[in-house]
Formats: C-alpha cells, sequence, structure tokens
C-alpha cells in the first residue's frame, strides 16, 4: 500500500499512468469503429450494386 | 510523331469520376482544336489541363514533342487563355488591365489603337470595366488575347455573352491566326464555321 | 507607356508590375488600406478600457499589446489576398502567365505589405505614445515591427493561399497561422520589452531579421505551390 | 529496390502486409510497456530532489518523443507525397495526425500534473517545453482542420503537406524562440539532462521504445483504414468485401 502512495505524490503519478492508457485506448478503439464504419459503407455499396446487375 | 502540341493517354479523374481516359490529339500549326461535348463533359476540364492547371492522373502533354512539364515557363510563354471569366480587374479600366497584362508576356507590334477600333470598344478605355457590359467584357479579354504576340490560344466557349456580330468577329479572328500559322484550342457546344483543317476531340 | 514588348519582360518587370496593379486596385478601394489600421487601433484602444488606465500597468504591458493587435491586423488583412484574384479568374492568369508564379505571389505580397503592414509600422509610435512609451524604445518597436510584419505577410501568403477558395477560410486562416507565427510575435514583444527596461536586446533583432530573409526567400515557392493546389 | 518500393506502395499489397505487421508491433511493444511501467513505478529508487512524482517521466517523455516523431512523420509523407506522387505517402500524413495530437495531448497533461507538485500550479508559462508542447498542439489542429476542411482527397493531401512542411521548419524555430524566451524570464524546467542513474534510464529507454512499437501498430491500422476508404472504388477492394473470408 504504501508503494502505492509514493510517498503523497501517488495520486499524480497514477493519473499519469492511468490517463495514458485510457488516451491509448480511446484513439485506437476509435480508429478500430472508423475502420468497421468504412469497410461496412463500401460493403453496402458494393453488395447493391451486385443484386442490381 | 511530330505535332507542335500533342497529347497522348490523357486521364483525368475528377473526384469520384472519370472525365476522359486514354485521350489523345495532335496539332499542328494553322490547325484547329475543336473540344465538343455536353456541358460537365469535361471541356473545361482538359483545357485546364492543357494549360497545365490541372494534374493529370495519367498521360503527358506535349509542346515541340517535349513533354510540357519540363518547360512550364516556354509553354506558358507561347500561349493565352481566354476563360469564362475574364480574370480583369473589374476597378481598372482597359488600358490600365491590359498594361498590366502587357508587361507580363510578349506583345504584338500591332499598335493596340488598331486592336481597340477593331473590337469596337475605343470608346470605352477611360472606363472602369465594372461598368461595362458582360459583352463588352468579353472583347476587353479578347484585347488582350489579340495583343499578346503568342502561337497558341486556349479559348473556353469564346461566344458566350457575344451578340451575333460578336460571335462572327471572334470567328474571323480565329480565322486569321491560324492563317498566320497559329493554333488553337476551342470548347465550344455550338457548330463553328472556319475554313482551316478543325481537329475534332469529342468528350 | 510603352506597352510593346517584342522581347519576353524579365521577372523583375513583372514583380514590378503586380505590385503597381495591386497598389493601384488598393488605392480604387482605400477601404481595404485603412480597415486594417482601424483594427489595429481600436485592439490597442480595447486593452486600457478592460484593465484599467494605470500608467505602471500600460507602460509595462504596452509591447506586448500593439504586437498582438499588429498580428491581429495583419491576419484580418490577409484573408482577401488572393480571394478577389480567385473569383474574377485573375489567379487562372497568374498561372498561366510565362512569369514563375513564385515571382508573382511575391509581388502579391509586396504590395500587400505595402498596403496593410507598412501603414501600421508608421502609425505604431502614435499608440505607443498612447501607453507611455520613451521615445528611445518606439524605434525599436518600429523596426520589430517592420521586420515583424514582412514576415507575417509573407507567412499569411501561405496560410491565404491554402484556404483561397474554401468556405470557411477566414477562421480556418487563422488556426492555421496563428501557431505557425508565434515565434515572431514572440521575438518582437520581447525585444520591445527588454528595450523598454533598458536591457540588451539585440538578440531578437537579429532573430527577426534573420526570420525576414528566410521567409523572403523560401515563402514564395510555398505559396505558389500552395496557389497551384488550391486552383486545381 | 525500387521494384521493391512500388510493390510496397501498391495498396493491395500493402492492405494484406500491414495486417500482418500490426502483431509484430504490437506485441513486442506491450511487453516493453509492461516491464517499463512496472520498472519506473516499483523498481526504480525514487529521485532524491523530486521524489516519487519523477515517476511520471516515464509516460511524459515517450509521448512528447512521439508527438514531435508523428509531426516529422507528416511532413516527410507529405514531401515524399509531394515529389513522387506517392499517394500512401500522403496517407501517412492522414493517419498520423489524429495520433500525433493524442500524444501531444498527453504530454501536455502528463507535464502539467508533474508540474503541479513541483511549481505549485498546473500551467507555468516560464517552462519552454510545454510551451513549445502547446504550440505543436495547435499545429496539429490546424492540419486536421484544413485536411477535413477540403473535400477533394487528393487536394486534401497535397495542401495539407505543403502546410506539414512549412509547419516542420517553424517547430525548430518554435524550439529555439521559446527556449530565449523563457531565459529572460528565469524559466524554470523540471526535466534537467545529465541528472539520470543508469537504472533509471534503462525502463526509460524500454518506454520509449515500446511507446513507438505500439505507435507504430496504431498507425499501421489507421493507414490500412486510409488505403481502404481511398481505394473504395477499385477492383480489388470490390474482390476484397465479396470474397468469403472477407477482408477486415
Amino acid at each position: 500500500m504504501e508503494a502505492l502512495a509514493m510517498g503523497g505524490y501517488g495520486a499524480y503519478v497514477w493519473s499519469c499512468f492511468g490517463l495514458a492508457f485510457i488516451v491509448t485506448v480511446v484513439i485506437e478503439w476509435r480508429g478500430r469503429v472508423r475502420h468497421n464504419e468504412i469497410y461496412r459503407d463500401i460493403e453496402v455499396r458494393i453488395k447493391a450494386l451486385e443484386e442490381r446487375e | 510523331m511530330t505535332a507542335k502540341l500533342s497529347a497522348n493517354n490523357l486521364t483525368l479523374i475528377r473526384g469520384e469520376s472519370c472525365l476522359f481516359q486514354g485521350l489523345e490529339f495532335a496539332l499542328n500549326p494553322g490547325e484547329l482544336l475543336l473540344l465538343e461535348g455536353q456541358n460537365g463533359s469535361g471541356k473545361t476540364s482538359l483545357m485546364r489541363a492543357i494549360a497545365g492547371m490541372l494534374s493529370l492522373e495519367s498521360g503527358e502533354i506535349f509542346w515541340n514533342d517535349m513533354p510540357v512539364s519540363g518547360q512550364r515557363q516556354e509553354f506558358h510563354g507561347a500561349l493565352v487563355w481566354l476563360a469564362h471569366r475574364t480574370g480583369l480587374k473589374g476597378d481598372l479600366t482597359l488600358v490600365e488591365n491590359l498594361r498590366f497584362e502587357g508587361s507580363l508576356r510578349r506583345q504584338a507590334k500591332t499598335d493596340p489603337e488598331v486592336i481597340y477600333e477593331r473590337l469596337g470598344i475605343t470608346r470605352l478605355k477611360r472606363l472602369a470595366l465594372r461598368s461595362l457590359s458582360a459583352g463588352q467584357q468579353r472583347r476587353v479579354a479578347l484585347a488582350r488575347m489579340l495583343m499578346a504576340a503568342v502561337p497558341l490560344w486556349l479559348m473556353d466557349e469564346p461566344f458566350t455573352n457575344l451578340d451575333r456580330e460578336g460571335r462572327q468577329l471572334v470567328m474571323d479572328l480565329t480565322q486569321e491566326h491560324l492563317e498566320r500559322g497559329g493554333m488553337c484550342v476551342m470548347a465550344a457546344h455550338q457548330d463553328i464555321k472556319i475554313a482551316s483543317p478543325i481537329v475534332r476531340v469529342r468528350l | 507607356m510603352d506597352s510593346s514588348n517584342l522581347q519576353q519582360p524579365g521577372i523583375f518587370a513583372g514583380l514590378l508590375a503586380i505590385i503597381r496593379r495591386d497598389l493601384l486596385l488598393a488605392w480604387k478601394r482605400p477601404g481595404d488600406v485603412l480597415n486594417p489600421l482601424f483594427f489595429f487601433a481600436m485592439v490597442c484602444t480595447l486593452f486600457p478600457l478592460a484593465v484599467g488606465p494605470s500608467a505602471e500597468q500600460l507602460t509595462f504591458s504596452g509591447p506586448g499589446v500593439l504586437w498582438v493587435a499588429a498580428l491581429l491586423s495583419t491576419l484580418l488583412s490577409l484573408n482577401s489576398l488572393f480571394m478577389s484574384d480567385y473569383e474574377d479568374g485573375s489567379l487562372d492568369q497568374m498561372l498561366v502567365s510565362p512569369q514563375p508564379l513564385p515571382v508573382l505571389a511575391l509581388g502579391k505580397t509586396i504590395a500587400h505589405w505595402l498596403i496593410s503592414g507598412f501603414p501600421l509600422v508608421l502609425i505604431s509610435p502614435l499608440l505607443a505614445m498612447t501607453y507611455r512609451m520613451p521615445s528611445a524604445v518606439m524605434g525599436i518597436l518600429m523596426l520589430t515591427l517592420l521586420l515583424g510584419t514582412i514576415s507575417l505577410s509573407l507567412l499569411g501568403s501561405i496560410g491565404a493561399a491554402l484556404t483561397v477558395g474554401l468556405h470557411r477560410g477566414t477562421a480556418l486562416l487563422s488556426l492555421l497561422i496563428l501557431p505557425l507565427a508565434m515565434p515572431i510575435l514572440l521575438l518582437g514583444a520581447n525585444t520591445v520589452s527588454l528595450a523598454a527596461a533598458n536591457d540588451v536586446y539585440g538578440t531578437g533583432i537579429w532573430a527577426l531579421g534573420a526570420y525576414a530573409i528566410a521567409s523572403i526567400s523560401l515563402a514564395p515557392y510555398a505559396t505558389a505551390a500552395a496557389l497551384r493546389i488550391s486552383n486545381e | 529496390m525500387w521494384k521493391f518500393f512500388h510493390q510496397m506502395a501498391s495498396p493491395p499489397y500493402f492492405y494484406r502486409l500491414a495486417a500482418t505487421l500490426i502483431p509484430w508491433f504490437a506485441i513486442p511493444g506491450l511487453i516493453l510497456i509492461a516491464y517499463g511501467a512496472y520498472a519506473g513505478l516499483f523498481l526504480v529508487s525514487m529521485d532524491y530532489q523530486q521524489g516519487d512524482a519523477f515517476r511520471i517521466i516515464y509516460v511524459h517523455v515517450p509521448s512528447a518523443y512521439l508527438s514531435m516523431m508523428a509531426y516529422m512523420m507528416m511532413a516527410v509523407g507529405g514531401g515524399i507525397g509531394l515529389i513522387w506522387r506517392l499517394k500512401l505517402a500522403h496517407a501517412v500524413g492522414a493517419a498520423a495526425a489524429p495520433l500525433g495530437a493524442a500524444f501531444t495531448f498527453l504530454a501536455l497533461v502528463t507535464g502539467s500534473i508533474w508540474g503541479r507538485p513541483m511549481w505549485g500550479t498546473w500551467w507555468e508559462w516560464g517552462d519552454p517545453r510545454l510551451t513549445s508542447e502547446l504550440i505543436l498542439l495547435f499545429l496539429y489542429f490546424g492540419y486536421m482542420a484544413l485536411r477535413s476542411s477540403i473535400d477533394d482527397t487528393a487536394k486534401a493531401d497535397k495542401a495539407s503537406a505543403v502546410l506539414a512542411l512549412v509547419g516542420v521548419v517553424n517547430v525548430v524555430i518554435v524550439h529555439f524562440s521559446v527556449e530565449w524566451w523563457s531565459s529572460l524570464h528565469q524559466g524554470q524546467t523540471v526535466f534537467k539532462k545529465g541528472t539520470m542513474d543508469a537504472d533509471m534510464r534503462i525502463p526509460l529507454f524500454a518506454m520509449l521504445i515500446g511507446f513507438s512499437f505500439v505507435f507504430g501498430a496504431m498507425l499501421l491500422r489507421r493507414l490500412r483504414t486510409e488505403v481502404l476508404f481511398r481505394e473504395r472504388r477499385t477492383r480489388w477492394v470490390r474482390e476484397l468485401v465479396l470474397s468469403p473470408e472477407g477482408g477486415k
């Protein structure tokens, strides 16, 4: 427990590491969501074209 | 293949649509290149590509059988561009506008007064261009073209805003230019009556 | 006026021609010259109204306020640099001109500076006086503004060329140019502050001079490239 | 050599290659970060001046490093794209910008959190690095705003490449002018050079390399998205989508 408190600086240190984790995860997750959206749009458009032919 | 102005395998993509693909032409002195097609078929885009304002997806335009991209300044020194928007300043007078243009490129030996007279704009010399009608402004743009001593005229829809007399004048001027050994690239959606050889490109 | 150029005119003739044309245009529309000046004067007036007329505070913050006002006023006038050329087709004519495009871009920027930057340098002592700036420092203020507005105009011409023809041009231009212009502001304002505090201020002047020379020689190429891209 | 580059730059090839490469970047990166974070948090003994607060450098420094690397990549990619007309190089700029902005933000916030116990304030204008980092964030905003306000992708690519090249010259000027400015005002920085022991440095290197690898993986994933979007009208994308195994 004492190791986690970091001699009173625990809140600062842990919030930095936590924030780094959150920012990285969020930006990666947003990237994946965008990829899937674009993929789905292309898929829908191409399949619609296929059916018309 | 030898020609003064030529192009091979031009492909142009604008946004989502392919305007033309594998387009070719060759033009020699005394000939008119006529670009035909509906509105929006890419006539203006092709003109802009010839003038070097649009980057092509593929293909190359040649001037004296050398790629234009390697001699842009020389090529631009040999052409004038007459576009839908005149590129003249409404706040300046006819003379002020043409004087500016004259300091940028080589000028013909003809006396400017003769050119003004021919185009019927002598009386308008001291007026700000803003106060002239669209047709009169068009005639000023024609004056700029005549005053430049260049072999190649690029004319995008030169007949718009002109009355019947004006249209005839454009055709006469073009004819004279071609007979002198000049060249024209013209985009028009009406038929033109010119005795010189015409190279047609259908878009 | 000799209008029978049988030879292709040189680049210097082209440069002078475009400067002359733009000055003539500004002469016919004096509002373009006066608006940035009024804006400059008004921003300088806002500050004492906001923080109070205490002489000590005004002396202390004068250089900074004058410089921020100059920066914003230059930015305001930059938006129209290529706008009318784009709209009336003159930009197309510039692009197919036998004159090199960087030369024409430089000419337009010089004309712009003569219209908006230079008058601002000239009236700055007047406003500096209201901030109780000692007259010895005013020379330094004018020198830094002279060098700084040249750099700002050139830097801004790149931004103006990139945003010409875009709908949200004005706001976007500020967003692009302000971070790029921060070093100029920082050097200019702090040099004047140092001079006001009787400190050594040479570094800032040299740095501003170097910045101005570098931007005269490099910015026109970037502006020309940006114009070609924007007008495609 | 040239043939290799051209093959690399061919979109369908790159799209598949990137998918196989991503785990090769992500897994070593995550292992290095796990080690670096553990060592930085628990194994390394605390700094005698700053106490345990100095452990923040283990996220701050890699973020600041990546924020500048990403801008460099945008500029280099833009330059290559303009000169050799390589569309993939332009895509690098589009993919790197949001990542770079995120790491710049991270560097700013961690720097500010670190400054709080050191200076007693969340923001200290006198610190040259934080100020430079803030200007860098604005440069990223400008770049992304320009990109998103031009609809035509090819045009947006070229315009933003010019901006990135102008910006990268400016980053250097910003750096030096801000240093000069803060020296005038007796600015202080908490990041001092040459005061680090070897056992502090090794986890920092691990974090730097780990962050770079993870950045690489994230960049590759975003590049795949860019390539897919830009090539959406082509035959290979059509075949990819219609193939039974799909191509996500």
